[in-house]
């Protein structure tokens, strides 16, 4: 036996593995502990979401948006039916507009929160996650108390929304919105300003602007190579127009500011729901729209800054009671294409923390 | 100075070691969800007129009534009524199509059954054993 | 709006070099061409003078019964501009040039296409299946792929001796 | 009060007195025995004790209660976990290198078995008085290295060998600051019997004298016991759970049991050497050695559920660019200080 020939370490991660999110895997290749090639394999979770579609209604499909990005189900509710309402030229009620910005910046705001937490997990620091989900844990009551659901929550409905929050709604945000610069304090003191935390993701797995605009990167993930997009700026949809927030930006373009922007973004996030508050009219929450419904023959292409990426939704109509096509364009399914050209050459642990940041959700990638 | 973050990170978790926890003791308290929960669905079978919309309104196919004719009154009288909940998103959406709220969410959350075909729900059978019941 | 006059008349100059057909749907901008014709189209789209349509933000198969499309939706970061350009593909041999050489993240997107319609795309560094298992037959999304009633799904296959 | 200090030691003598000749070989054997199941009993004890501490103790950090289901409080939730691994079918994998798969968890277990032996639970209280106690106590430890290793090979699986390798890597770096750390005591009192370095602590304990010595001995006892953040090891985040990803039930358990053994073997080390040891006022002896070794272990858990995992470059850095330099550092303002002590006392 010759002892000088070297072999290339071939190592499953996934889809059953304590740090993988969901049922992701990657054959990782090594050269010692350090990754020389990473193959993504996605799939395990696919339902066929864009075929299952075609054969519902247009109303019916709303409960399945919820299940692409579980963790900030309101916003995936909110592209679809933006979209359909598009593509039939409705005009929903300002209080409706008002109750879906603020449902989808708490949607951000818990999924960033579940992003923090689970980039702690992910380098181990136990203790940080359970904060994380303590605070989520509120805003998960509150979707309870309007909507019916905790995680799928399906409170939008084409034209409007399908419930007025109930009167005990509003004390709980006011008392969520003034807890959180705590609860961010309380995330930094414990995570991000943590010295071993910051050794471990600062200039972790670097993102040149150039590549990540190739790549078609968005989100935060595309925010943190220093790039200063958001669709609600580029092109505010909704009534996004109307509210003063900031768009943050770093420039480090590694896994500690792709983290650490998470926490900027949950500050703005309350900034508007604040505007929200303060702005929202009394009125109707439902718009006049037939109760079948049947958008003429047309198509649309409608995208919304998810949280973690853009989410985009294609619809085709050829004028029936059904979609013709619906195409799901998952932010994170795009971004995930970083993974493998950025964790290169990194240590088998900071592909860990690579794979983290990028804040993937396998409902959203699978489909 | 470099340590800072780490004696400050000791000191939250000091801090939430010595003060108080906020577990849930499930099983020894339940909790109280809103009336909104939409954790399993009830039916009131003399609201209903089988007008189907329920059905129509599941996008899985989750609901499958019968109704007949009652030769008196001249309504359509409900005759089965199962839910197959293996199925079932619980989107809500049947309750919300429901015109007489015959249909509707109830928030009982204890679903665990041992057997697949448990998950098959007579809604009739179960609206009249909750009535025993309470 | 200046920079939408702008960009169509850039897609208009465009639309006669490569035989394609221009449209407006809802306000989106679509350029339909030949599948041939894709990589010179997208490759002048990107470079589009004041508004260059360089952030390729989503492309999607999408079948019309008589012929395929491969849709590609394209935006810009520095801009309001957006444009949808169309490609038509054979039904029978579907192929088309991969645009990975132009945007690197189209790779994924590709894939999926590939995975769903079975349109096979030029030039592409791996195209394989994406979503379902390699030894999968048929294309999922295409109008005449037969899906199994639920009744057949929820049989339990029985194992083959030696498996 | 001093029947209570020397309670042990009584009942010692009382055992002794009961063969004809109290020095012959038989007294001397049965007491061999007794120290020995003593021993083990206090490893058991320990991770019975410490397992359900740890978990307590992670639940209080992030505001839960911990395990409250079995016995008053959740007392006794490693009774029944314990008495579940036993319960557990042992699985050998089909590939596994089976006589070294086997041997690896006895020789983790019996490791701390042999470190506790040397240790001074109070006056006169050593089970075995070595006069190399410290040198031995070192030595014993490094060879769970070896354990690792060959668990991590034994388990013919690919996170099993990544984390054996990530053991012996990590281990062997850190044994070096830990023993220049302790060489600064020595120095001091000249001797290497831990008896005598706990007697020589009558006045100040060894932390205000060694007060570098201490965090350095801490931090690498952490990490010569592979805790977190230095659980590279085990780190289930990326190597599954290292080298125990294929152990089942009791072969298990006897990792886990090692674990704790060698973390009250550190801190039981580090009590004895930097805080004093059985010297304390009021109590009787063991029940200071015991607290002050509970305070350290107390404090690992803190850390443990405090921080995330440092980042394997920066363990190795943290290793060999600063505790180490910083521990000759100490040996030389240590080598310093006795000579200008000397010069001072003229002695």
């Amino acid at each position: 036996m010759s002892i000088d020939k070297t072999e290339e370490l071939v190592l499953n991660m996934g889809p059953q593995h304590p740090s993988m999110h969901g049922l992701f895997r990657m054959i990782v290749h090594l050269e010692g502990e350090t990754v020389t090639e990473i193959e993504p394999k996605i799939g395990y979770l696919h339902r066929g979401i864009e075929k299952l579609a075609e054969s519902r209604t247009y109303t019916q499909f709303i409960p399945y948006t919820d299940r692409l990005d579980y963790l900030a189900s309101p916003h995936n509710n909110w592209a679809y039916v933006q979209t359909v309402e598009k593509l039939m030229g409705v005009e929903i009620p300002e209080r409706a507009e008002y109750l879906r910005v603020i449902f989808g910046e708490l949607a951000r705001i818990a999924s960033h929160q579940v992003m923090i937490a689970s980039t702690a997990l992910d380098i181990a620091g136990w203790t940080a996650w359970g904060y994380a989900f303590r605070d989520r844990e509120r805003i998960l009551d509150m979707y309870e108390m309007t909507a019916g659901s905790r995680l799928t929550v399906n409170c939008m409905r084409i034209g409007g929304m399908s419930a007025e929050p109930p009167a005990e709604f509003w004390p709980a945000l006011e008392s969520f919105l003034d807890d959180t610069p705590e609860m961010l304090e309380e995330y930094y003191g414990i995570f991000f300003g943590n010295e071993i935390a910051q050794g471990r993701l600062k200039n972790v797995g670097i993102m040149p602007k150039e590549l990540a605009e190739n790549l078609s990167i968005t989100g935060p993930v595309l925010r943190a190579s220093g790039v200063q997009y958001d669709v609600r700026k580029a092109y505010p949809y909704s009534i996004y127009d109307r509210f003063d927030f900031d768009v943050p930006v770093r420039y480090g373009c590694d896994s500690y500011d792709r983290t650490i922007i998470r926490m900027d973004e949950i500050k703005e996030s309350v900034k508007i729901i604040r505007q929200a508050i303060r702005d929202i009219p009394e009125g109707p929450i439902m718009a006049k729209v037939p109760k079948v419904i049947k958008p003429p023959v047309g198509e649309v292409y409608h995208r919304v800054e998810n949280p973690k990426g853009e989410l985009g939704f294609y619809i085709v109509s050829d004028g029936s009671t059904k979609p013709a096509r619906v195409r799901i364009r998952p932010g994170t399914f795009v971004n995930l294409q970083m993974l493998p050209i950025v964790a290169k050459g990194w240590k088998i642990q900071d592909v860990v923390a690579i794979f983290a940041t990028l804040d993937a959700v396998l409902g959203e990638v699978d489909k | 100075m470099f340590g800072k973050g780490l004696f400050q990170g000791l000191g939250i978790t000091f801090k939430r070691m010595v003060g108080p926890n906020i577990t849930e003791f499930y099983p020894e308290q339940k909790p109280v969800l809103p009336s909104r929960v939409r954790s399993s669905m009830g039916l009131q079978r003399e609201k209903c007129i089988c007008c189907n919309m329920c059905a129509m309104a599941c996008p899985n196919g989750v609901i499958k009534l019968t109704g007949e004719k009652d030769e008196e009154s001249k309504k359509r009288v409900l005759k089965s009524y199962h839910m197959d909940l293996g199925r079932c998103l619980f989107c809500g959406l049947c309750t919300e199509a429901c015109p007489t709220k015959a249909l509707t969410v109830t928030q009982e959350y204890e679903n665990a059954v041992f057997e697949a075909d448990d998950m098959k729900w007579d809604m009739i059978a179960r609206a009249e054993r909750k009535g025993k019941e309470g | 709006m200046e920079n939408k006059e702008l960009l169509k008349q850039r897609v208009e100059e465009l639309a006669g070099r490569v035989n394609g057909e221009v449209e407006e749907i809802l306000g989106t901008l679509i350029l339909k061409v030949q599948a041939p014709y894709v990589t010179e189209t997208l490759t002048a789209v990107k470079s589009f003078d004041d508004v260059p349509c360089d952030f390729l933000h989503d492309l999607a198969g999408l079948d019309l019964v008589d012929h395929l499309e491969v849709v590609y939706q394209l935006t810009s970061l520095n801009g309001p501009q957006h444009l949808r350009v169309k490609a038509i593909v054979d039904r029978e041999n579907p192929v088309v040039d991969s645009v990975t050489r132009i945007w690197q993240g189209a790779d994924y997107l590709e894939r999926e296409a590939y995975d769903m319609f079975g349109i096979q795309f030029k030039g592409h560094p791996n195209l394989k299946r994406i979503y379902m298992w390699d030894d999968f037959e048929g294309y999922p999304l295409r109008k005449d792929y037969e899906t199994e009633p639920i009744e057949i799904r929820n049989l339990v296959r029985q194992r083959i001796d030696g498996e | 009060m001093q029947t209570l200090n020397n309670l042990f030691l009584i009942i010692a003598h009382f055992i002794r007195s009961l063969f004809a000749d109290p020095q012959s070989v038989w007294a001397n054997l049965t007491m061999d025995v007794i120290n020995f199941i003593i021993v083990v009993v206090i490893i058991v004890l320990a991770a019975l004790i410490l397992i359900l501490l740890e978990r307590k103790v992670a639940g209080w950090t992030s505001m839960r209660t911990g395990p409250n289901r079995l016995g008053p409080r959740g007392w006794f939730q490693t009774i029944a976990d314990a008495l579940k691994l036993m319960g557990k079918e042992d699985v050998t994998p089909a590939g596994a290198d089976k006589i070294i798969f086997k041997i690896a968890p006895m020789i983790i277990f019996s490791l701390p078995m042999m470190t506790l032996a040397v240790i001074p639970y109070g006056n006169h209280m050593a089970p075995i008085d070595l006069d190399l106690g410290i040198f031995y106590f070192l030595a014993v430890s490094a060879i769970s290295t070896l354990a690792f290793l060959m668990a991590g090979w034994g388990s013919n699986n690919k996170y099993s060998l990544l984390g054996g390798m990530r053991a012996v890597a990590q281990m062997i770096s850190y044994e070096i600051p830990l023993l220049f750390s302790l060489l600064g005591v020595i120095m001091i009192t000249q001797s290497f019997n831990l008896g005598d370095i706990v007697k020589a602590q009558h006045t100040i304990p060894f932390i205000v004298l060694q007060p570098l010595a201490f965090v350095i001995y801490i931090i690498a006892g952490i990490a010569e016991v592979n805790r977190a953040p230095f659980d590279l090891v085990e780190a289930d985040q990326e190597v599954v759970a290292g080298p125990f990803t294929e152990y089942t039930g009791l072969r298990w358990g006897l990792f886990f049991l090692g674990e704790y053994g060698n973390m009250t073997a550190v801190s039981a080390l580090a009590a004895t050497v930097f805080l004093g040891g059985w010297q304390g006022p009021f109590l009787p002896g063991w029940v200071w050695f015991w607290m002050k070794v509970g305070v350290i272990i107390f404090f690992m858990m803190w850390v443990r559920w405090t921080f995330p995992r440092i980042r394997v470059d920066h363990l190795m850095h943290l290793a060999w660019k600063v505790l180490l330099p910083l521990s000759i550092l100490n040996i030389f303002l240590t080598g310093l200080g006795i000579f200008i002590y000397r010069l001072v006392m003229g002695g």
